[in-house]
């Protein structure tokens, strides 16, 4: 390759002669151009070319009449040169065999690509020192010790360990996570946020950056608030999701899911280097830095109190959406008023060193408010039943409006994917949206993955209206509540629908309903 | 049980030190140095498995990489490893074996039966039938064929063995320690570049090893010997052994497997199985060497019939006899050295050269020797089933299309040589086109595509004085200051 | 034609096999066809069959540049299956299944179609969920598909990791039963002699060098064997669709990309389903020969090389061995690469184009295989017709246009990603 | 495996960098009323073509930088690289 570092002949700077010894050898004379010997008149010997696969002279003269004629044909056709020696000692004579037959030289027969491996290689050589537990990396919150002490069953997100639920006894998933759904309902809890992806946005032009990035308006955010946004790749579905904090005038804190952190970087570094690169503004990875904890449920706010004595945590001092830093015992912490939950709820974050000092912290001085960790399946609980989205809806295929964000789309601004929201199948009216299932019974979980359908009994292919994305137990309510995108969700609420799992044999008479199950309003974020 | 094809004095084995292994369950004995395959030969053992479609018996027909034929299952340390070529399969102290593709035995196999049945099976039969009725493709036919296909048996319990990546940067890379392989390091190393010499087999040489030549007043095994051990004592070389190039990708990066343990009882504490370098180089000299090319006869499957380099091979690096009887079929003048060799340890050839009246030093010394020579014949074919009893041979015209009359004629092997084939996939493989040349009948590297240079008999070179004098000149040009 | 049987097998046996036909001619160009189909390789062999027997039209003539089934039907991992979760996808390769079920039989050639069942291994409680909306939609049209839980799945496929020493453990898996394998090069074979019996003209070494278009219309095509007059012209060339592409002044939704696989050495029946891991991108199957057949990731990076490098096939064999431990002690055997056409939002595109009497097959990502006889049924539809069948329907061209996207796995337009 | 040259860092083996497609394709201004054809070609469409190819390639496991990357898509030959803000002769 004429790459510059590899046609640098300039390996050494000596110059050193070597003489050549002398060489006695014995000359050779001329080899014979015969390759194989003619059958004898009334014998019928096999005469192999591939003496692993029992290829022989007949064979190819078979596919040669046949009118497999390429030399590709031939090999695939009979087979030769195929076995584990890959032909090193059968494919030459294989092709002056067809090229005596197609009374051609052999470079017009010309031979099969050789592709590597010369020889075969161990698979286990190819791969090294990457196989059972370290076949991917497994990254660990700086709190896992403590998770895992206390008796926490973890889930993989992406590479990351969360804890699932912490067992309690004889607790299942089922049990553990709705107790611990019903603790941040009426009091509070506390979970592990630490693998939310963390970007650091620093610049004069930051603000532009986020205006052009998320779809809702971001130039007038003030110092000290945090926004919700999302942000779509140009084809206009939806990206990721995630709030973002305006620390100080030109220094911003982004999140975003756990699973998107490293596509969103790379997606900021794209535009920022190579499309507006006029933009001032550097972003960074934070992730690692910080360990977070949500703290969650009516009475955080009497934990916070006590977690941050000298700050002033009130429903005005910190407002929802507002942002501080606290003084967490000697600690410097960042405290965001943002909610996954739907409860009242603030996010802390301390350098991940003092992860677990803020943890513990935590636990301690919330024992007395009944505090209890909770994991993702419980976070997922609270989340659906607020209606709030998540990865099983931004799936890849959703744009805003089909998860009942429109309000987030801004009609004024240009930003990244609008010019394709445009597109006929997406401003269609039957598009699918958003909404709440609850069965008939309230009895009847519906399971995930289902399908909605008008009639259970249609003849096959049974044309399904959407499909339930996500369910839970509404610890509020005391029974089922599903999420589903629906076609022509909008119109569908009070529809009744049956809810298909084949998989399952479950047909479950549904009734649709709006996602925002549990405090429509949105009144206790605020409170 | 006596190694009774062991001769004595010959070869590089480590003859004080003998090792017992088991093949298909019985025990035998050879020695250290030795290959799987030279050891059964030592005794005799020449039906080490079955063919892949016909169940026909298999031998030995290479000593090294090329061998199509002598696959086994290993059984090493407690587990078990299928398709190991017996030929690079080193032998270690309690090394078991087994035969693969026959039931219930080697010796007798009744898928054997498909011999009588291969008029039926011609290329591609399946295509043409199994097709009614319609369900039993799935249900009867395809497990048939499943059950009868495939070599070894993988087994399914985790792999215990380490295996281990290194990352390497290099001003020359060498593939092969051949003649051409070490006259470059040897005059690249002296300019101070940076080099790795890798060998796939565990001897450094090559042909060497094998070839009766004088290089500065010694032998060339002995000249291959003092080269290594000069280079070995130099900070800027890495020679290795057991470590085979397989493959060259974009960038002039290639990937070389070195066998770190394969060759021992068990792999020693905190020592890997085998480690990948993925090695980045300035330049890549290819200096990989030709393998020897078959002559297609009759029955020229059977267990005996082998090339007559891997019979060279067998007996001068191992000691060991491929036959006591042996018929060396040519078509140019590799055959003789080879007969050449058994004469000079005392077994009586015939030769069979296709040529009407070749005439060469090396014919010459083989005259000179007393070896029976017959000119313009060849080998019809061969007979005996698991093993090579006699071979049918005649006379073949100028025209090379009619056959004199057919004598039988004793014989225990048949070593056949058909010429020589470059190896030049390193070189295919990093883009070059290549090039048929008439004069050797195979194809050589043409123009070059990476940083690469191919010399000596991978180039389709094969005098040892002229591949001497192009690879130490390619090995001082690359590596020096003006460039 | 000859009729491939036992019978005849015998019968030539005893002949010395001297007696076979071609299995195919090799005709010089006609000066004009009524169709020709650019590309030799299953979709076009199969099209010009599909022209042939459904639609009466045999004035067709196979234009390839190299030899035929040299493309992507040569060189995947014949994996067969329609476990999609859209419709459009889902419904098209059910109708590929009922194709496949009775190829051999209707071409008369064995393409050992082996129904071994398809499992898709899942890794969390997230991923069986996703498993489940797409095994749910299959059964709901009429596909066969069942969920699997660990137990069942380590019933079938023991030699997955099932130790405590796995980075993602199995949670279950999906399993579509009527899924299976096929002889990729048979299924090749088969169309094309079918075709040639009756009457297309299968032209190799036949290279594609321009177009004759008048008015928005096709008239002709050129080619290193003389100019042809053609009024419809059906185009079959993946890999190299954006190259012929830009000789008709088109711009596609498609980029090519390189995708390895590789095979281990044989060894004796031990897999006896298609199975892919659900932690990364790695598929594998156990041929009849006994190679175990594996494949993954696209190299990543958009290219016509055919020719791949080993991190990719490091990373595809490191998530095979996360899978499957045991595959560590075989060896690999023989790698090689295909060139694909990676459409936008991972389907394929059969559609008439905006020129009169030009049809366009394209865009088959990874799984251009399976869909051989569904593709080459439609489009011979889609060229007889002159217009799309409901099948086909979604595979639109102007979808990227009006975004009535595709888009089974929601990756989008980064088709370098798998 | 690739060899590429970062501008900012040296050569670097392939396995640093993640690909980020054709280089040539402008994205339109913002706020700017464009075709629906010309956003297709910006979204979606892709000349693709065997040969010289100018692309995109982020050094995602060193400096971060995007870069693009003049490679031959037959043979992967590099003819040259350059900085984002380079400009491509």
């Amino acid at each position: 390759m004429q790459q510059e570092v590899s046609c640098q002949k300039k390996i050494t700077k000596n110059d050193n002669e070597v003489t050549i010894p002398n060489v006695l050898e014995k000359k050779s004379s001329q080899h014979d151009k015969f390759w194989c010997v003619p059958l004898p008149k009334g014998k019928n010997y096999k005469r192999f070319l591939d003496f692993q696969n029992d290829v022989s002279v007949s064979d190819v003269e078979i596919a040669l009449k046949e009118g497999y004629r390429s030399i590709e044909h031939v090999k695939r056709y009979t087979t030769l040169g195929m076995a584990t020696d890959q032909g090193k000692t059968s494919n030459l004579n294989g092709l002056q065999l067809v090229s005596d037959i197609e009374n051609k030289v052999v470079p017009n027969v010309g031979h099969t690509t050789f592709r590597p491996p010369y020889t075969p290689v161990s698979i286990g050589a190819i791969v090294g020192r990457e196989i059972g537990k370290h076949s991917k990396p497994t990254r660990k919150s700086p709190m896992h010790a403590w998770h895992e002490k206390n008796n926490a069953v973890f889930v993989d997100a992406g590479v990351w360990l969360r804890p699932r639920y912490y067992k309690q006894g004889n607790e299942n998933l089922f049990e553990g996570s709705k107790r611990e759904a019903k603790n941040v309902r009426s009091n509070v809890g506390v979970c592990d946020v630490t693998t939310l992806g963390k970007i650091d946005i620093k610049g004069p032009d930051a603000a532009e950056l986020l205006n052009r990035v998320y779809t809702n308006a971001w130039l007038k955010l003030p110092v000290g608030k945090a926004r919700y946004g999302v942000m779509l790749r140009e084809d206009g579905i939806v990206m990721d999701d995630g709030t973002t904090t305006r620390i100080s005038e030109n220094h911003y804190h982004m999140t975003t899911t756990t699973a998107q952190a490293a596509n969103v970087l790379s997606h900021l570094e794209y535009y920022l280097q190579l499309v507006w690169p006029e933009l001032n503004v550097n972003v960074v990875s934070t992730t690692e830095q910080w360990a977070g904890a949500a703290i969650a449920g009516p009475k955080s706010r009497d934990l916070l109190q006590k977690l941050f004595p000298n700050s002033d945590v009130s429903n005005e001092g910190l407002p929802f959406m507002g942002y501080m830093e606290g003084d967490l015992f000697g600690v410097k912490a960042r405290i965001f008023r943002i909610s996954f939950s739907g409860e009242l709820a603030y996010e802390v974050n301390v350098e991940s060193d003092n992860g677990i000092f803020m943890w513990e912290k935590i636990m301690e001085i919330g024992e007395e408010l009944k505090i209890q960790p909770y994991g993702t399946e419980a976070l997922s609980t609270l989340r659906i039943e607020m209606g709030h989205v998540a990865g099983s809806e931004l799936d890849g295929r959703t744009i805003p409006y089909d998860n009942a964000l429109e309000g987030l789309a801004s009609k004024k601004k240009d930003f990244i994917g609008k010019r394709s929201l445009q597109r006929a199948a997406f401003i269609a009216e039957d598009r699918h949206r958003l909404v709440g299932v609850v069965p008939l019974d309230k009895k009847t979980s519906i399971p995930e993955g289902s399908h909605l359908v008008k009639d259970d009994k249609a003849a096959l292919p049974n044309p399904k209206l959407g499909h339930i994305s996500a369910s839970c137990w509404s610890v509020e309510y005391d029974n089922p509540f599903s999420l589903a995108i629906l076609k022509d969700g909008k119109n569908m609420i009070g529809q009744k629908l049956f809810a298909m799992s084949p998989l399952k044999n479950k047909v479950i008479p549904v009734e649709i309903v709006s996602s925002h199950y549990v405090d429509p309003k949105g009144e206790r974020v605020r409170s | 049980m006596s190694q009774k094809f062991r001769i004595e004095n010959v070869g590089l084995i480590n003859r004080d030190k003998k090792l017992s292994f088991k093949f298909n369950g019985k025990t035998y004995y050879g020695y250290e140095g030795d290959t799987l395959a030279s050891a059964l030969i030592a005794n005799g053992v020449h039906l080490v498995g079955r063919s892949f479609k016909y169940h026909r018996p298999r031998g030995f027909f290479g000593a090294g990489v090329d061998e199509p034929y002598a696959i086994v299952q290993l059984y090493r340390n407690g587990e078990t490893e299928p398709n190991i070529k017996a030929t690079e399969q080193e032998l270690f102290e309690g090394l078991e074996a087994k035969s693969v593709n026959c039931w219930p035995s080697v010796n007798f196999d009744i898928g054997a039966i498909n011999n009588f049945l291969k008029i039926f099976l011609p290329a591609g039969f399946y295509y043409k039938t199994f097709m009614w009725p319609k369900s039993f493709w799935y249900w009867i036919y395809e497990p048939f064929i499943r059950k009868a296909a495939g070599l070894g048996v993988a087994s399914i319990k985790h792999d215990k063995e380490r295996y281990e990546h290194k990352y390497e940067y290099c001003d020359l890379l060498i593939a092969g320690s051949g003649p051409s392989g070490l006259a470059s390091a040897y005059a690249a190393a002296n300019n101070g570049a940076k080099i790795i010499l890798a060998e796939d087999k565990p001897r450094f040489g090559g042909s060497l090893l094998t070839s009766d030549v004088n290089i500065g007043n010694q032998s060339g095994k002995d000249w291959a010997d003092g080269i290594i051990a000069e280079l070995k004592t130099m900070p800027n070389v890495v020679v290795k052994n057991r470590s085979q190039i397989f493959g060259y990708y974009d960038h002039n990066m290639l990937v070389m497997s070195e066998n770190v343990s394969d060759h021992l009882p068990k792999t020693k504490k905190y020592h890997p199985n085998k480690r990948l370098w993925y090695i980045r180089a300035k330049q890549v000299l290819i200096s990989s060497g030709s393998i020897e090319r078959p002559i297609v006869f009759g029955n020229n499957d059977t267990p005996g019939v082998m090339l007559s380099s891997a019979a060279k091979e067998y007996l001068k690096v191992y000691g060991v006899l491929v036959g006591r009887n042996p018929l060396v079929f040519t078509n140019n003048d590799s055959g003789y050295e080879t007969a050449i060799e058994f004469k000079k340890h005392g077994v009586d050839p015939i030769v069979l050269d296709s040529r009407k009246n070749p005439e060469s030093e090396i014919i010459s010394e083989a005259k000179n020797l007393g070896i029976s020579i017959k000119n313009s014949y060849v080998v019809v074919a061969a007979q005996g089933y698991k093993k090579v009893k006699s071979a049918d041979i005649a006379s073949i015209s100028d025209d090379k299309k009619q056959l004199g009359k057919m004598e039988n004629v004793k014989c225990d092997c048949i070593c056949v040589s058909g010429f020589w084939t470059p190896t030049i996939h390193l070189a295919s493989q990093s883009g070059n086109k290549t090039k048929f040349k008439e004069e050797i009948d195979a194809f050589v590297p043409g123009q070059s595509k990476q940083s690469e240079i191919t010399l000596g008999a991978a180039n389709g070179v094969f005098s040892l004085e002229e591949t001497l004098k192009t690879s130490f000149a390619a090995g001082s040009e690359l590596s020096k200051k003006n460039n | 034609m000859q009729k491939y049987s036992i019978f005849n097998l015998v019968k030539n046996a005893f002949s010395g096999h001297q007696n076979w036909d071609l299995a195919w001619k090799d005709p010089t160009p006609k000066k004009e066809y009524d169709v020709v189909i650019i590309g030799g390789g299953g979709h076009g062999l199969a099209t010009a069959y599909y022209l042939a027997k459904e639609h009466n039209i045999t004035n067709v003539a196979i234009i390839e540049k190299g030899w035929i089934g040299g493309g992507n039907v040569g060189r995947n991992t014949t994996i067969i299956r329609s476990n999609y979760m859209h419709d459009d996808n889902g419904l098209f390769s059910e109708f590929g299944m009922d194709l496949w079920r009775k190829m051999s039989q209707d071409l008369n050639y064995n393409v050992m179609f082996s129904p071994r069942g398809i499992i898709n291994l899942a890794h969390s409680d997230a991923q069986m969920n996703v498993y489940a909306r797409r095994g749910n939609s299959m059964r709901l049209n009429g596909i066969d598909a069942e969920l699997l839980n660990r137990e069942q799945v380590k019933e079938i496929i023991p030699m997955a990791d099932f130790s405590d020493n796995v980075r993602f453990p199995i949670f279950g898996g999906l399993m579509q039963p009527s899924a299976g394998t096929a002889r990729h090069d048979a299924v090749a074979w088969g169309y094309a002699r079918q075709a040639d019996s009756m009457g297309v003209d299968i032209i190799q070494n036949c290279e594609v060098t321009g177009f004759d278009i008048n008015n928005g219309k096709i008239n002709g095509v050129r080619t290193s064997r003389g100019d042809i007059k053609v009024k419809k012209i059906g185009l079959c060339v993946a890999g190299s669709t954006n190259i012929l592409a830009e000789k008709l002044n088109m711009t596609l939704p498609i980029e090519t990309h390189l995708l390895q696989a590789c095979v281990s050495e044989p060894v004796k029946p031990v897999l006896d389903r298609v199975v892919t891991f659900g932690a990364g991108h790695f598929y594998i199957s156990q041929s009849d020969k006994g190679e175990m057949v594996m494949g993954g990731d696209l190299d990543g990076y958009n290219s016509y090389a055919q020719r791949g490098n080993l991190p990719t096939l490091q990373h595809v064999l490191t998530e095979g061995i996360a899978m499957m431990p045991f595959l560590s002690k075989l060896k690999m055997l023989r790698t090689w690469g295909g060139i694909m056409d990676m459409s936008m939002d991972g389907s394929p595109i059969i559609d008439k184009t905006h020129i009169d009497g030009l049809y366009l097959n394209c865009g088959w990502c990874y799984g251009g295989f399976k869909a051989t006889p569904a593709s080459g049924w439609t489009f011979a539809h889609t060229i007889a017709q002159d217009r799309v069948h409901k099948l086909n329907a979604g595979y639109s061209l102007n979808r990227f246009n009006t975004g009535h996207l595709l888009d089974e796995k929601g990756l989008g337009t980064k088709t370098w990603i798998s | 495996m690739l060899y590429i040259k970062c501008p900012h860092c040296g050569m670097r083996p392939q396995t640093e960098f993640s690909y980020g497609g054709d280089a040539t394709v402008k994205r339109p201004e913002l706020n700017k009323e464009i075709s629906d054809h010309e956003w297709d070609d910006f979204v979606y469409n892709r000349k693709s073509l065997r040969g010289k190819h100018l692309e995109l390639w982020q050094h995602i496991s060193g400096c971060r930088q995007w870069i693009k990357v003049e490679r031959d898509t037959a043979t992967h030959e590099i003819f040259k690289t350059f900085k984002a803000d380079e400009e491509v002769a």
